[in-house]
């Protein structure tokens, strides 16, 4: 995957572009090779600009007749061996979760960006943060897969770099997970090309189609997901499950703000985190001991790092533009811990700084 | 990758009929198709445990190959007795 | 208020929300500041009330959407209810001179409530169509939140493919920016 | 030398006796499938895809690269792959359920946008892995799982017609048949022009093959070859249905 | 007594001006659609189902009881509805991308059994609610937001030809036509006949209707008629396409 | 829906059959009108049941061209007033989640029967607690469900007879969950007419084809799922949430073994409950202080009752055929309780009773 | 359910040209496809800010309706000017 | 153990397997015990191993499965991998009289290991169908968990058709189970 060509394919620069087109630019930044999509507000441009410059760039796309077909065409284009990627949002995002599940079980690095539109149902077009159960453990499995929660067009750029190195570096079906806000609203952010600044770009590889002729040069490749016994099945999921964990504590990221002394702590993730560190900003200045802790990682989740930061603290408030599916992850996470969760829960609406000030002062 | 396999030979007509009854499942999908009907249950039995087939029950094989094409086991190989072309 | 502003604008499609929305955090960018924009967007692809959510800030940027806006412009009638929600005692409130009958809508409370007569002058000074940016001067002179310099090279670069086939495009937009800030500093 | 099962080459040694029931036809259009590929010197860049429905089983029944993928999504999965690699063969394969109900979205588009992949459908007139319950192909009045008292077109239509389908959306470019498993040389040759489309780039090629299912249909050997080639026939018409320069329809434009 | 506007005593006067754009085909469809159920008499058990894409803008549209549904899944749901109280009428009503992509496997299969509904698919050659990007009836070389240098058929095939497809699989009393709203009374006769299918208990109706977008095509009056009227009629006879009584093609059996 | 008829609908017997046998029965008896379903292994002989059964008792069934199909056509079925239900498991459960987000957002009381098989993906048609997560949250939204886990087929011939009384009494879609074992073991139980019993059968409402001539006689109906404005949607997500907790408390159900001076609280749902009680029993007359503690509604979910509990118990042990999706449920519920959490986990795979017990002695 | 709706009414040729401006919205639609070209664009404002349309722009109107039926919004009414049968 | 049992028997497809798990499990809920029976099954319609798992009790039953069989029976020489996990010190386990070579397949601990030649003494006495019915009265002879008369009651009614058809079955099925509590009895 290491260019030959010692240009940089993208020139360093800072820019002022939407989330959506971030995401692109990131997705040829990261050398991703292919993109299977299905139209999908708010996540469209990602697609739009793909389809612009995936041609300057000798990539493929293919807008397929439903994520269904999105979601494993995508699979099928990582088992060719290459950095394939799909995006989508809402009700696309259920539908993807099939074609997850297969990657989930046979460890297929799929790179998934999911621009988190309202719900239930088709529900808004706009924002919300209520697809992180679903992205999280979507399907019928048990969630072995990676999510980042990006809270920036920085983050979006950053982290879909990073997905493809994570996916195929464990091997596990990764997640970008951003907002319609994101998708849509504009602000600056630099693109650059990782090879240039060092970041070392995992190498793809075929699952099948290795060359030479299978049963005779080699053993062919035979990929499956159904099996006979449930002990067979144990044993198979025992094992996933034993290599994520194993792992997990490399993957893990998060971010605290303020937490040495914090005597209120404030949950966040994506978005939100944004506004709950602006809150902390200003609440310090009025003298309230607050500080933030925000998962970047919301699978694996950093249990441990929270727990510490929960410890220390009298009061929790966990703010989501969901109804507590950032708690779920939240007490799964610190069970036992008996510092008090207060919630602020905005399903589909956004939220303010202001909003969550007044929250704490109303603590 | 050359797996040895069991194997019955049994004479009839113009055939050497070779049945592997490792493979044979009984189903007698090649029974009904043999234009001399000479292919019939044996006593030996297959690997399902059911019993496999042999010649000998109709007309003599005339060596159409018939049953070696249709059986979805590839459970038989029918060789021509005399040095006739095999195909 | 020179730090920074929080800017919501809405009017029908068409008068160019998004345009000067776009424009004026491009602008901040331009300048170095932290911007960011967000135009509101449902499931119809027309028709509805347009809606542009600016932030300009010299620190790092919170929610895209806020409660407490600087300024709230509305171009047109129905879009006053749409932001009345964003003002607080502290906004200033902006509505286009033409709208009328609509105080009844015009938010609870805010700090000033001023009528500008875009419209008006765009026609008598230069073409209905530039009454937005007439606009996008008065916020400016109003918040000083970016300089009428950088706005004048974003209008000259966005809308380069314009003034090419009409040169005199470019003055009109200069001047009909220039005379939006002069409104507001002589208000 | 030892005598030897009269095996394509292809088959996959290892796994047989293979899963399929006694009297299977899907191993029956592996068979022929097997001695396409052979004949066409393919090995080397063919990747088989098979659906969930007895079409699974044989996930590791070649001597090819090889991904058991869901019920229906074998198709998009195809696709991807071949989207991603133009210079591998893509075959996919399938059930009626999977390919005329939980897929034929897939099946569909792919041959719309003709795909430059090769669909093989197996035609049992039953879902058979689940025990034999109603499908898109069952015939009128058949007795099935969850048509216990026969099939009633009034109600749930007549069999779903694919090849004839499939050719009246693709391109001139397309390859449609219909097979059966009651004529192996001729499936054989109709799977050897599907391929020679995708080889050279010709785009999609359709092939439904009239297979037997004993074990749901509860018949034995007469009485599967009686309905495969006197039943299924009445209903399915065995042949080629679109050869790229044999033009029959009057087309758009 | 007052002048009233002409509007089809069917429409919800509440909700006018309805929501679709300036110049939307969507609103003629739904014109014609109207005037067929008036004249008719059927308002009583008529129930209109909307999909997702800018036909659920219709879901307040008339004075019939309506539901707006999935993207792609109005027609399961109207099935279900059918199925459920076969004295209703049920219409779905969708757009080429929710009844030829992501819902042509319940178009295919409703069409199939013969579901007793009638389904309405207004095909703009475009995703019109996401912002124009390609649909399966994009024509060639025609430019969306996801075909920026044109949709090219050797990589994404040609049109979608649907009534041609729900012809070649539906049985004889079925009804299938393509209309435009270039022709409204056309089209309302379509539809009337459609309905009276479906009254009759005799099974699927499908009509697709050519319809404008201006929004996303980018066109003004002139060009959204030109694109109408001789463009996508290349692609797209108008016409009906399956007549109870005068069959065309020959059949199996 | 009462019958005219004065003969049951059902003669009260006790029979021996299959959890797939008695869901079909519990079907008629819960006077059922319509199956919509796809076939899937292990639910099918619920199909093949019922549509035996269906034209003896006027009832109608579709099989649909796939689960998404079945599940939109159930959600028309009950638009149209009918006791309409489906039922599936795995793979075909995910794929049924985007009909049944549109129940959530619609308050559309569908009947869903998961008999859940192995996961993740296709995995295997035997056995698992694997779509526990998807079955309480699946889809884009927030869980407005409700779900019977059951143990037996006495309760899956009840619940799904309740199943049909909850959802049209609370307007909530409603699932019964149960498994491959239930599906296909065969055990005892009483099945009877609910109505001769005397239990109450809530009636159906048709949401749309109300009569008379809609904007004549009465307003048209409208509905929708979708919303252009976050507030809106807000609005509407908030009043179904506190729709649904305002009314949770009327539908919790648990059952609680030996709790009252238990240290060690075994807690599992479903047939793996069967196992822990059964352990309960033996391990009691060994003298250990255990007791068993078992949601029978997942959502809501007992979270009061199990707190108490816990708070009592000095040790608690999850056992679950799945890797920690029940164990999810619990620490959401009792957050702030400081009883330390054991698990036993077989993802796909049975437990026996003798497993928990040594797991227990090895506490 | 009868909403009072804001009308124009313009004459010309044989029509009596109505047209609802709360409706209209601008698209044009009905300009394209008059026969004798009398459509045009009027100086008042329809529902979106946008001119609305008048007739006296061209041939004189012939009653034809065509306008009328192609109107998405139903914006336009015409009735014929002379006691001629309206349809 | 007349209490209750926890029985697994594996053999071929066709074989008979599931036929005489049924039977013993509805015996016993003839009687008025608690019992459940779960045959396996896998994603392939035909092949493989059948086994079925049966418990009888006067106890609600708990899991329907179990590692602790009271009596393990294999009929098939592949068929005894697949249950000697199901197998422990207090397990008695039985097999068909013509698996040969098969000792190191036996589970490593049970009580006891008991050929029983079925298949000959059906050939000889009866016929090679029945020989399942046998080893059914083997099963019950060596667990009396349930009655005799119970288990012919519902072979009699389970095999109503084909002793209708053929009278002599009746007789033949009644002597064949009989048979194998006899040689439980005097093993
Ligand atoms: C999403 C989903 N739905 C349903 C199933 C269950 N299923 C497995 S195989 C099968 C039927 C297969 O029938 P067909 O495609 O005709 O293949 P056959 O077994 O007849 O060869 C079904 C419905 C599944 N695995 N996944
Ligand atoms: C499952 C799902 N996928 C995608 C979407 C996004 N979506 C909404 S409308 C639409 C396109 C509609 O196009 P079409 O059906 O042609 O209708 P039109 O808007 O052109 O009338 C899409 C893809 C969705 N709402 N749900
Ligand atoms: S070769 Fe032909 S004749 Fe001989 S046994 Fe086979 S089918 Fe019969
Ligand atoms: S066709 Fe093959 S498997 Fe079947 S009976 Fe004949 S030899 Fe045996
Ligand atoms: S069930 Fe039918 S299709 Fe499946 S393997 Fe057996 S015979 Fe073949
Ligand atoms: S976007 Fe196109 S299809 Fe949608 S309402 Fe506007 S004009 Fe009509
Ligand atoms: S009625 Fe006919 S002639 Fe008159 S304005 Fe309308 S279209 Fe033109
Ligand atoms: S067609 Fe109707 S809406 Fe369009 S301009 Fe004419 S009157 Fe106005
Ligand atoms: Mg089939
Ligand atoms: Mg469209």
């Amino acid at each position: 995957m290491a260019e030959k060509n010692l240009e940089p394919i993208i020139k360093e620069r800072r820019v002022f572009i939407t989330g959506n087109e971030a995401v692109a630019w990131a997705g040829v930044a990261a050398r991703a090779d292919i993109m299977y999509g299905y139209p999908i507000t708010p996540q469209n441009e990602i697609m739009h600009y793909w389809t612009r410059l995936a041609p300057k760039y000798g990539k493929g796309f293919l807008q397929t007749e439903d994520e269904i077909s999105a979601g494993f065409a995508t699979v099928g284009g990582v088992l060719a061996g290459k950095r394939a990627f799909t995006a989508t949002s809402g009700p696309g995002n259920i539908l993807m979760q099939d074609s997850m599940s297969m990657a989930e079980m046979m460890r297929i690095p799929t790179v998934m960006i999911i621009t988190q539109r309202g719900g239930p149902s088709t529900a808004t077009v706009i924002y919300s943060q209520q697809e992180t159960t679903l992205t999280c453990f979507g399907g019928n499995g048990e969630g072995i897969r990676i999510v980042y929660s990006t809270a920036s067009h920085q983050e979006l750029f950053d982290y879909t770099i990073k997905a493809f190195n994570t996916a195929w570096k464990y091997r596990f079906p990764t997640f970008v997970l951003g907002d319609g806000y994101q998708s849509k609203m504009r602000e600056s952010l630099t693109i650059y090309d990782p090879v240039e600044r060092g970041i070392e770009l995992v190498p793809a590889e075929p699952f099948l189609g290795k060359g030479g002729v299978a049963g005779l040069d080699r053993p062919p490749v035979h990929l499956r997901n159904t099996y006979n016994m449930e002990d067979e099945l144990y044993e198979v999921v025992r094992e996933l499950v034993d290599a994520y964990n194993a792992v997990a504590h490399e993957i893990v990221e998060y971010r605290e703000m303020e937490t040495e002394d914090a005597e209120i702590l404030i949950v966040a993730h994506g978005i939100v985190s944004r506004a709950a560190e602006g809150a902390v900003a200003r609440l310090r200045k009025d003298g309230y001991k607050v500080g933030s802790f925000r998962p970047i990682t919301l699978r694996p989740f950093p249990a441990e790092q929270l727990r510490k930061c929960a410890d220390r603290a009298e009061k929790m408030l966990v703010v989501e533009s969901a109804e507590g599916q950032l708690k779920k992850l939240v007490t799964d996470a610190i069970y036992g811990s008996t510092t008090p969760i207060e919630t602020l829960f905005r399903p589909g609406e956004s939220i303010t700084v202001e909003e969550i000030i007044s929250a704490v002062k109303g603590l | 990758m050359t797996t040895a396999y069991k194997v019955i030979t049994k004479i009839d007509g113009k055939g050497v009929f070779h049945l592997f009854p490792e493979l044979c499942k009984g189903c007698g999908l090649c029974m009904e198709k043999c234009p001399v009907k000479t292919i019939g249950w044996a006593k030996e039995l297959g690997v399902f445990g059911t019993p496999v087939v042999e010649p000998g029950h109709g007309e003599p094989c005339i060596a159409c190959k018939t049953c070696e094409m249709v059986c979805p086991d590839c459970a038989i190989l029918i060789e021509r007795r005399k040095d006739e072309k095999a195909d | 208020m020179s730090k920074g502003a929080k800017i919501v604008i809405a009017g029908e499609g068409g008068q160019g929300v998004q345009t000067i929305a776009n424009m004026l955090s491009e602008a901040a960018y331009e300048e170095g500041r932290e911007a960011l924009y967000i135009p509101n967007f449902g499931v119809e692809q027309r028709g509805g009330v347009s809606v542009a959510y600016i932030q300009i800030s010299d620190e790092p940027i919170g929610s895209p959407k806020f409660k407490d806006a600087d300024v709230a412009v509305a171009l047109s009638k129905r879009s006053i209810r749409r932001i009345a929600k964003y003002c607080d005692k502290e906004t200033i409130f902006l509505y286009e001179g033409e709208i009328t009958d609509a105080e009844g809508e015009f938010p609870e409370e805010c700090r000033e409530i001023i009528k500008v007569p875009a419209i008006k002058i765009a026609k008598e000074l230069f073409h209905p169509k530039v009454f937005n940016v007439i606009i996008m001067g008065f916020i400016i002179g109003l918040t000083n939140v970016v300089s009428v310099d950088t706005v004048k090279k974003i209008i000259n670069s966005q809308l380069e493919y314009k003034f090419e086939k009409n040169p005199e495009l470019r003055e009109m937009n200069h001047k009909a920016l220039e005379k939006g800030v002069e409104l507001a500093l002589n208000r | 030398m030892a005598v030897l099962p009269p095996m394509p080459k292809l088959w996959y040694r290892e796994t047989k006796p293979h899963k399929f029931c006694p009297g299977c036809g899907h191993p029956l259009v592996l068979k022929a499938l097997a001695y396409a590929i052979e004949e066409l010197g393919i090995e080397d860049r063919t990747i088989f895809g098979c659906d969930i429905g007895c079409s699974l089983l044989a996930w590791d029944f070649f001597n090819l690269d090889t991904v058991q993928t869901h019920h229906g999504r074998t198709t998009p999965v195809m696709v991807g792959i071949k989207r991603a690699r133009p210079e591998l063969i893509c075959i996919a394969y399938m059930g009626d359920g999977g390919g005329y109900a939980i897929g034929s979205q897939h099946l569909v588009n792919a041959a719309v946008r003709n795909e430059n992949i090769m669909v093989v459908l197996a035609n049992n007139t039953v879902y058979a892995m689940t025990g034999g319950q109603m499908a898109p192909t069952t015939l009128p009045n058949q007795k099935t799982e969850t048509t216990p008292y026969g099939r009633d077109p009034e109600k749930t239509g007549n069999p779903t017609l694919g090849p004839e389908m499939v050719a009246a959306i693709t391109p001139d470019t397309a390859y449609v048949a219909r097979g059966t498993v009651a004529k192996l040389g001729q499936l054989k040759s109709f799977f050897k022009k599907g391929l020679q489309r995708q080889i050279e780039g010709k785009g999609f090629s359709f092939i439904e093959v009239l297979s037997g299912c004993p074990t749901n249909w509860r018949t034995n050997a007469e009485e599967t070859w009686n309905f495969l080639e006197n039943e299924m026939t009445r209903y399915f018409k065995v042949g080629e249905f679109k050869v790229p320069g044999q033009v029959k329809e009057d087309k758009n434009e």
